[in-house]
């Protein structure tokens, strides 16, 4: 077991839960899709698993450790741990694709030499090849989300989140996509991707857990659940 | 974080200046205006010190010789004078050249002459105290010695010399004091902006698994260089403008002394380079410590 | 005939024509659908259309007038006819949701009575009317998205531009919209979509232009052209 | 732009200073600092300049009487004085006067009398001149003028006098100059970083058919805004803080006079704020200019 939360809520400032009393258990290596209508607390449920917000009640745990009391060094191997597609991209503005990918990998120290092999590698599957100098702002949409996702899977992480990866491609895109995650998932990485895609969580018959205005409605194998 | 990361350590704050091209020249054109006012400052202060201490040093005390002393009484006292704490040197001054300065002060010698008759004047010795505090007492000491007619040092005005002086300085380094606050303070909200404007991009960095040190190097380092290049330039200004400044100043203003440049180019560049660089370094860590928090 | 281009090319400074040889006349209250994979071009039509960029070649009209001269009164003349909703919605953070909307109307100098009428009027209609005092750091990815909708039709401009506008959105709140899109077209607005999502564009049956790789490939009414 | 755009335009400056609030804090500060220090440096200018101005006209013209002078002819020489062009005042000083200001000077009343027997000085008038460029001028008139002994106006002193002070001055004037420029530098600086980080945010107003000038208004409001806030804090800090210092200096220090508060306070106010909202302006709208092009 990778994850789990056990009656999690979230509350922000105004308004009401955005999530509330969540419990879910996820195994390693199991592909989820996280479905459920805008404002449904999709993101919401993705920031809490990698820290970038905490709980107001409730325990979460990755690989068995509760990350809500975490130390400044745990945090950063949590991180390391876990690979993130945000929604909005959150790309370095000034920096170079290339240079936006190889952060990450920097970041966790790794040799230069793989960084210089690797990162390329990764950007061609990504079918961005050829953007490698280009900033962010120079890119389309689509573009710079496969950035996103280059950044997300570079380091092999154990667990990839993913927020809406397709929302800005198109449906041949997606489903290039959809396959090198399939393929990252094939050798033991799990992945948990927020999605209104129906087409995609239709197809690929996975686990899909289905919130709405903050409560889990469906936890099932299958189909587009709503 | 592993020493080596300083490989992709160091070349981020260049490229980030590159990048924010805009910020970084408005905060090094920031950096450089603060230290070249403290540069200047900092120099004028000097100079008005280096006058100020000219000046106390020629204070001096006047000791008369009684009208019956000898020549051997004369050599005496000079060696009583000499021997005295804080005593700088002791010149014979004779008679005659007493009225000489005298006349030099209140006008036609013919006329004061006439009207003197005979020279009214004593024998003196000047003396000088290597410390003008010192003035005071080696009076004192003078006059209980044999053969001293009167001793003068001009009482009130070695006082109002000393009271303009500290006055002087005072003012100085109230200056000082004032504009090295202002140039922390401006200094640290200039780069307090350029990190500002990019929390976003430090919050990602955390979020992608950067350690906070791995983070902060770049900012620190960029910080860094932003205050030396601001200090430099800075520099290149005070030390290119001073020479010609003395220059004209030697030419048409009555400073009493200037200190040489070269005198002072290791102190101010040392201080200036060093400030602008402690100043942007904390600058640039102060406020990320906020968009650091895990 | 609202709209024409006529040999349009558009290259970015770094790589190949981003558009190529564009030509197209758009009628006054069509419906278009801008197809195409990610980096096809469809942001550069869009951005051309609105003269956020500049063409390299060619012409285009809006309303019978080239854009490619126009002095500063003229641009905000057009761009105040025409309603964007940018890919990356590109609302105001400082500003509420209320003000980012308002802000549209401010600028055309409609009175306070109408804005404070009609602004929340809006976004009820595209289900945000909860959020009008939240920022838009405070929203969820697709309730940001509806707050840039809401401000593209706010002043029911002739023209409305739209760069994926259901790109964040759940198939439901999508066909809301899309209904909402309907209607305002039915009023005699010119619409024109960039999308991915292949459901809608196959359900609609408008005229759908598809670009590949800068050049246009497809003209035609119906479903998806791929 | 219509006019009652206004009503749109007027509320968002104080929003914005909210709601960026670390960005405008910075800025405010950096403006008060920036005019804190030009507040300081002006008022201590003029205190300089009000003292040079005092000494210049403290310099005097002695007039000797011949020894042979009668009552008329001293009543004579007297008129023929005050009718000078650039004349302040003319005062006897009789012979007795003469010689205590010397014995003051140079020592024992007893002494110097017994040595002379009698008193060689002349009676003599003191003049003073309105404006001191004046004196050299005087002083060659009274010399033509019958039985008249003598004039003194201690050549040196004077003309060394007038370069001490036209030195201060230099310097002062100086330092105000140097300050002004750094000032306009520092804070339209300040206030372009505020600008650029909220670049997009100005692109987002184009796009959306805001005019230029619809744009332009909130920020140049803003500018102003900081800049009247930053000079209201420098003027609160320096007026404080004027009063204060100026009671510790008249005890400790011998600055001749001093500019009381109330004669500079008015001029002072507005030339800080006024130069404050000015520069808030022109440092918005300038650098503005890049993103607002069609
Ligand atoms: N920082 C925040 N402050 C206040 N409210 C927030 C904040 N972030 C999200 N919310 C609210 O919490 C709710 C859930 O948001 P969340 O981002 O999780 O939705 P989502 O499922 O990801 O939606 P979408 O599909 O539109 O991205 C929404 O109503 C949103 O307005
Ligand atoms: N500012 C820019 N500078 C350089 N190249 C750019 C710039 N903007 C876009 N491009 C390039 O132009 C091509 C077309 O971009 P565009 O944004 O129009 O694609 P798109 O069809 O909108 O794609 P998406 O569906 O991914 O949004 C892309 O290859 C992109 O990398
Ligand atoms: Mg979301
Ligand atoms: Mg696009």
């Amino acid at each position: 077991m990778i994850i789990q939360m056990t009656n999690v809520c979230k509350k922000y400032e105004k308004g009401k839960a955005a999530l509330n009393d969540i419990n879910i258990e996820i195994q390693k290596g199991e592909f989820i899709f996280l479905t459920g209508q805008s404002g449904a607390g999709k993101s919401t449920m993705i920031k809490l698993l990698f820290r970038e917000i905490l709980p107001d009640e409730g325990q979460i745990f990755v690989a068995n450790r509760s990350i809500n009391r975490l130390n400044n060094v745990e945090v950063v191997r949590l991180r390391r741990n876990t690979g993130v597609v945000f929604q909005d991209f959150r790309l370095m503005e000034t920096k170079t694709v290339f240079e936006n990918v190889a952060f990450a990998m920097k970041a966790i120290e790794e040799p230069w030499f793989l960084i210089k092999r690797r990162v390329p590698e990764v950007l061609e599957k990504m079918g961005i090849g050829d953007k490698a100098d280009s900033f962010p702002r120079q890119l389309s949409g689509g573009e710079q989300q496969r950035v996103a996702l280059a950044r997300a899977v570079i380091n092999r992480p154990m667990i990839i989140l993913a927020d809406e990866p397709t929302g800005n491609l198109d449906p041949d895109t997606s489903d290039d996509l959809m396959n090198i995650f399939s393929q990252i998932n094939a050798e033991g990485t799990t992945i948990i991707m927020a999605t209104h895609d129906k087409r995609i969580v239709n197809e690929k018959r996975k686990r899909v857990l289905a919130l709405k205005g903050g409560e889990l409605v469906g936890d099932a194998v299958g189909g587009w659940l709503l | 974080m592993k020493a080596s990361s300083f490989r992709y350590i160091f070349p981020e704050p260049f490229n980030s200046l590159k990048r924010n091209s805009w910020m970084s020249v408005a905060a090094i054109v920031t950096m450089a205006i603060t230290l070249l006012l403290c540069g200047v400052f900092w120099l004028l202060v000097m100079n008005i010190n280096a006058n100020a201490t000219m000046m106390e040093s020629q204070v001096e005390v006047k000791v008369f010789l009684a009208d019956d002393a000898t020549e051997a009484d004369s050599i005496s006292l000079k060696t009583n004078l000499e021997s005295l704490a804080g005593v700088a040197s002791v010149t014979f001054v004779s008679k005659e050249e007493g009225l000489d300065t005298l006349i030099a002060r209140f006008g036609d010698k013919d006329r004061i002459l006439a009207a003197l008759g005979s020279n009214p004047l004593p024998d003196s010795y000047t003396v000088t105290a290597t410390e003008p505090e010192d003035v005071v007492q080696i009076a004192e000491a003078a006059e209980t010695m044999d053969k001293v007619q009167a001793v003068r040092y001009g009482q009130g005005t070695v006082e109002n010399l000393f009271a303009t002086l500290n006055w002087i300085r005072t003012i100085g380094v109230g200056i000082m004091v004032l504009l090295s606050v202002s140039a922390v303070l401006l200094i640290s909200m200039t780069i307090r902006m350029t990190v500002i404007a990019r929390r976003e991009e430090i919050r990602v960095m955390k979020y992608v698994g950067a350690s906070n040190w791995f983070i902060r190097w770049p900012f620190l380092l960029e910080g860094m260089f932003i205050g030396f290049l601001g200090a430099l330039i800075a520099l290149a200004i005070v030390l290119f403008s001073y020479d010609k400044l003395i220059d004209y100043m030697v030419q048409n203003l009555i400073f009493l002394t200037y200190i040489s440049l070269k005198d002072v180019i290791f102190q101010t560049s040392a201080v200036m380079l060093f400030g602008g660089i402690v100043l942007g370094a904390l600058g640039s860590i102060i406020p990320m410590r906020r968009f650091l928090k895990a």
